[in-house]
């Protein structure tokens, strides 16, 4: 399984990466969320919920921040395991100034597990893709609006 | 099946009651064709299900220059319609016999591309959806159902319960491409509706719609604007196709790749277009 | 898990069953009732062998639980099948050999016996489009349209009599 | 050689009523998986996410909890755990475990099975398995593979199967350069095919019972009825004599129910337990990890005369064998015998690979192993008929296989009819054939004033060295 993608926030740089390690903001921009909790400086737990069609489900997730180079770039390890099985993996990103705002670019690949496993993997891949898309385009959002206060 | 209780409420607040109760966790399905392979396969372990059936959702009525259709009417019940033909071209194209006396209007909005075609259509005639929730309903327009791929707008405490679709004069065509003629997912489908001026000839206002490129059914806005004031010259056609061709966002699945799906979009809606600018083109005309 | 029970009517005759919760029609059927004609081609609703007719239409059975179908007509090629001889439909495609290996055929005549029912002359274009959410492996569909077909003229030869 | 008019026979030429039919249109067939037994376990099997993997642990901890769950099958269970498909036909090696030790070569590869009270149980506790596996580079097309330097499929050491110390099937015969050399033109294709999956409607699938007096019987789907039981009787070290397979009913198998996949399995699962055990596959276990059709890659090189003789034919083929071996080594050995076509070949090469990959192995088809071959050759043949301005009968008349024609494996021709069945195929599609092709039979040639000139004296050599 491989990910990739671009976004762009209308906020500079620095704000997005202390945004993307704060779990009030992840708390309110991650799809589903319900819970997250910061257990130690680098690494974060949580719980989402998807209902997707034909299957619902809660997922745990623990994410690791490594190499991380504020507000140039970072590397998250990460593992979401549920009922339809688990995917874990490494996933990098980095930020770069963009007339006012910032240009993000992530890269990720990862092994999936269980049943999900069954399905071609091009379905996880959208599906993963298509979630991290809205969480950024909320995160875009918040900071947009939070500046603006 | 490792479901522990499965639920077949009778009505809309009975559903809306169990989906309080139980929240997030309450899957819920209607016709069965997208829940029940994943079910069956052992891939979905639902423990709470909610089935629609009997939730006396199905009707489908005429209200003034409206059309209601309940969120769990069949597919064959669409093709009863005279009302609007493009629906019952996309209806006809999906699935086969069985299957389309099982399967729901409103499932087809929850139904991950490549599948979708009757969503596609409904995209194209400026569909809403109706949801309802413990605070009553409300109407969203289709363009904003979905969220993102196999994601939408309901919060986990509301139901979709029916579609509303504007009776509007105009030309409108729904062209599947699958590699089959029939029971096959889509490689590309395309839903027009053309609103025309009072002289028949010009077009007022486009509504492109694409299936299967895109993570959900999805709007072609610059190859509309591309036909509006136009007699559908075959200059217009081609750039509107040209448009959609650019604009939308296929990917590669077993049934064909993105690379080919962009090519078939241009192809596609340039024929639709074609049929549609027949002079006296029959009101739906029925592409390849 | 608590089992429910499901009463509906199965060819004819009243049948009750208890069944673990969404449990499927062809479960209910292959393993309780014995009606084995219901065949277990893919549970994904892409093949058709488990079709079967509720109120004379057809539906999959595979993606049916069995509670969504309470007190309602159930049939399958077990019912259709007269305790003597065998049914118009089920002669025709003896005649047109209209199978290799059997196991889409409870299906295909189901199918058959819905079409005539809707359709008693149905062209070649109506049967196919019928058919063509059932699949069939080995036949290459001709034998089967030509069984239906000319299990539609000695209907309506019949029925001119 | 006259062909049978169709007078004075019974039966050749009518429809006749099959007498399977009746059950096939009531629906009272019993197929293999109609069946159901009091106490029957469900076997579902834990399949590999990767397509090539080390395997380091499989974690069954909360998969022992889910309510239903029997137990486990896995490698240690397993009394012979190698399959011996081709074994019983002197082909070694047997290289295919029924459950893996510690590497998965292909995505879907069974890694443990579980036996569960009922099937949601089952997939239940599947879903609950964690695997620890270490993912390895893979290869997936078959000239990588053969390439200096790619992922290794096999324990062997290279990605073909070994021919007696050589990498591919080989055939001489003739001197081909000499051939290509003496030739008009030279006319060369590549040919490439996909994998095929069967399909059949009914899925491979089994249910082993066991009987009171220690024996069990196995209602099975398989289209190889025996050589599963000698297989099932080898893999779990028990007499034949202690196995009663019962089949012969088979909803579709065009050849993808020869692997005596389930059986094993199944039967060990009742061995275990005493309980009957049914082990049927999925519609996308059926697509996914069920042999398929192997994809090719054909090369051909023909040394042709003006007058569309082929003096020299050279024919490289790779069919792709997918993990394991299965039945492709076997089916390689086939297409060498075959790669030259129907045709009478003065000069001829053939080398023919079996190729490993990371897909999933590939197995038995419908001719399979000639099928493709056959595709590559008519092309050709076509081709030769463009190139030398003839029409595709006179090129394929010219050729053909008459009786006496040594083939390139050395074997004589013998009730050669490929000319009579091409002139009445010709008179069925209403083509008028040349005097020369309708005055053609498959009499030796030297019986026949008409045999066409030969370009080159053949040099059948004695076996070359190193050819045996």
């Amino acid at each position: 399984m491989n990910l990739h993608g671009t976004h762009r926030f209308r906020a500079p740089r620095e704000r997005v990466f202390a945004a993307i390690r704060d779990p009030g903001t992840l708390m309110a921009v991650i799809p589903g969320c319900e819970a997250v909790a910061q257990v130690d400086p680098e690494t974060y737990e949580g719980r989402i919920t998807l209902r997707l069609p034909g299957a619902v489900g809660s997922y745990r997730t623990t994410v690791r921040l490594v190499d991380v180079v504020p507000p140039e770039r970072s590397g998250l390890e990460g593992r979401v395991e549920g009922a339809m099985g688990s995917i874990a993996g490494r996933a990098d990103f980095t930020l770069a100034d963009a007339d006012g705002g910032t240009a993000m670019d992530y890269r990720g690949s990862g092994t999936i597990d269980g049943p999900l496993a069954r399905l071609d993997s091009r379905f996880a891949e959208r599906l993963a893709e298509s979630l991290i898309a809205q969480g950024l385009r909320a995160l875009d959002l918040r900071l947009a609006t939070e500046g603006s206060e | 099946m490792t479901v522990s209780h499965y639920y077949l409420p009778a009505s809309v607040p009975e559903a809306l009651g169990l989906l309080g109760a139980h929240g997030p966790e309450l899957l819920v399905i209607a016709g069965g064709t997208v829940a029940m392979p994943l079910i069956n396969e052992g891939i979905s372990l639902p423990v709470r299900v909610m089935g629609l059936r009997r939730a006396g959702l199905d009707g489908i009525e005429r209200t003034g220059d409206e059309l209601r259709i309940g969120a769990t009417a069949t597919l064959t019940g669409l093709l009863a319609l005279d009302a609007i033909p493009m629906l019952r071209e996309a209806a006809a194209r999906v699935a086969g016999w069985s299957v389309r006396n099982m399967a729901t209007v409103g499932g087809n909005l929850f139904t991950p591309p490549p599948g979708g075609d009757v969503a596609t259509a409904l995209l194209a005639l400026g569909a809403r959806a109706v949801v309802t929730g413990p605070a009553g309903d409300r109407e969203v327009p289709l363009a904003g159902f979905w969220t993102g791929f196999m994601t939408n707008d309901l919060a986990s405490d509301e139901l979709l319960t029916g579609i509303v679709v504007p009776l509007e004069p105009g030309r409108a065509t729904c062209v599947k491409f699958g590699r089959k003629q029939a029971n096959t997912p889509a490689v590309v489908t395309v839903a027009v509706h053309l609103a025309m001026d009072e002289d028949g000839e010009t077009v007022r206002t486009a509504r492109i719609a694409l299936g299967a490129a895109g993570p959900h059914p999805v709007r072609m806005a610059r190859a509309e604007a591309a036909l509006a004031g136009t007699r559908l010259e075959p200059a217009a056609i081609a750039e509107s196709a040209a448009a959609a061709a650019a604009d939308c966002e296929p990917f590669t699945d077993a049934v064909a790749s993105e690379w080919y799906r962009r090519r078939m979009v241009a192809v596609f809606v340039g024929r639709a277009l074609t049929v549609l600018a027949q002079p006296a083109s029959p009101a739906s005309g029925r592409g390849a | 898990m608590a089992s429910v029970i499901v009463s509906f009517e199965l060819s004819g005759r009243e049948v009750e069953v208890m069944v673990k919760p969404m449990t499927t029609l062809q479960a209910v059927l292959r393993t309780q009732l014995g009606h084995t004609a219901v065949k277990d081609g893919c549970r994904q609703g892409g093949c058709g062998s488990c079709t079967v007719l509720v109120d004379g239409e057809p539906m999959l059975s595979c993606l049916l639980p069995v509670q969504d179908i309470a007190g309602r007509r159930v049939t399958t090629v077990e019912g259709l099948t007269p305790a003597e001889g065998l049914h118009p439909i089920q002669k025709a495609f003896l005649e047109a050999n209209g199978f290799q290996c059997g196991y889409c055929t409870p299906g295909m005549v189901l199918l058959a016996k819905a079409l005539l029912d809707h359709n008693p002359e149905p062209g070649r274009d109506e049967i196919v489009d019928a058919l063509a959410g059932n699949a069939c492996r080995c036949t290459g569909y001709d034998p089967i349209i030509e069984a239906i077909s000319k299990a539609a003229a000695t209907a309506a030869a019949g029925a001119a009599r | 050689m006259t062909t049978e008019s169709g007078a004075g026979l019974h039966t050749v030429g009518r429809s006749v009523e099959r007498y399977d039919g009746v059950g096939f249109v009531t629906g009272r067939t019993q197929y293999a998986a109609d069946l159901t037994f009091p106490r029957m376990l469900h076997l579902k099997v834990v399949r590999s996410p990767s397509h090539h993997a080390r395997i380091r642990g499989v974690d069954l901890s909360e998969a022992q909890e889910v309510p239903g769950f029997v137990r486990a099958l896995t490698h240690a269970d397993v009394p012979h755990n190698v399959y011996t498909i081709l074994g019983l036909i002197g082909v070694e090696p047997e290289e295919e475990f029924v459950l893996p030790v510690d590497r998965v070569r292909y995505k879907g590869e069974p890694i443990v099975a579980i036996l569960a009270e009922t099937e949601a149980a089952a997939y239940e506790a599947v879903a609950k398995v964690r695997l620890d596996l270490e993912e390895l580079p893979a290869v997936f097309d078959m000239d990588e593979a053969l390439a200096p330097g790619a992922p290794v499929v096999t324990h062997w050491g290279n990605n073909t199967f070994m021919y007696e110390g050589h990498e591919c099937r080989r055939v001489r015969y003739g001197d081909v350069e000499a051939g290509f050399a003496a030739a008009d033109a030279i006319v060369e294709g590549e040919y490439r095919t996909s994998p095929i999956e069967h399909a059949p409607l009914e899925t491979t699938g089994c249910i082993a019972v066991p009987e009171a007096n220690g024996r069990f019987t196995v209602h099975t789907n398989s289209q190889a009825i025996y050589f599963s039981l000698d297989n099932t009787s080898i893999i779990l070290q028990l007499a034949a004599n202690r196995l009663r397979f019962i089949g012969g009913t088979v909803g579709g198998g065009f050849g993808g129910k020869v692997d005596v996949i389930v059986e094993p399995l199944a039967t060990l699962g009742a061995m275990l337990t005493g309980r009957p055990v049914r082990y049927v596959y999925s519609r996308s276990e059926e697509m996914q990890v069920s042999s398929t059709r192997s994809a090719e890659i054909i090369r051909i090189k023909d040394g042709v005369m003006a007058d569309g003789t082929i003096v020299a034919r050279k024919v490289t083929g790779m069919a792709d064998c997918g993990a394991y071996s299965r039945q492709t080594p076997y089916a390689i050995t086939k297409f060498a015998a075959n790669a030259t076509g129907p045709y009478r070949i003065p000069n001829a090469w053939v080398d023919a690979y079996c190729v490993y990959t990371n897909r999933t192995p590939t197995s038995a088809m419908r001719g399979f192993g000639v099928t493709m071959g056959h595709f590559a050759v008519e092309v050709q043949m076509d081709k030769i008929a463009r190139l030398c301005g003839l029409d595709p009968w006179t090129v394929r008349f010219r050729n053909a296989h008459r009786n006496g024609d040594i083939k390139p494996h050395r074997k004589a021709t013998a009730d050669a009819t490929l000319i009579e069945t091409m002139q009445a195929a010709a008179e069925l599609v209403g083509v008028e054939l040349a005097p020369e092709l309708r005055a053609m039979t498959s009499a030796p040639r030297d019986a026949v004033a008409s045999a066409p000139r030969d370009a080159v004296a053949p040099a059948p050599r004695d076996a070359q060295e190193g050819d045996r």
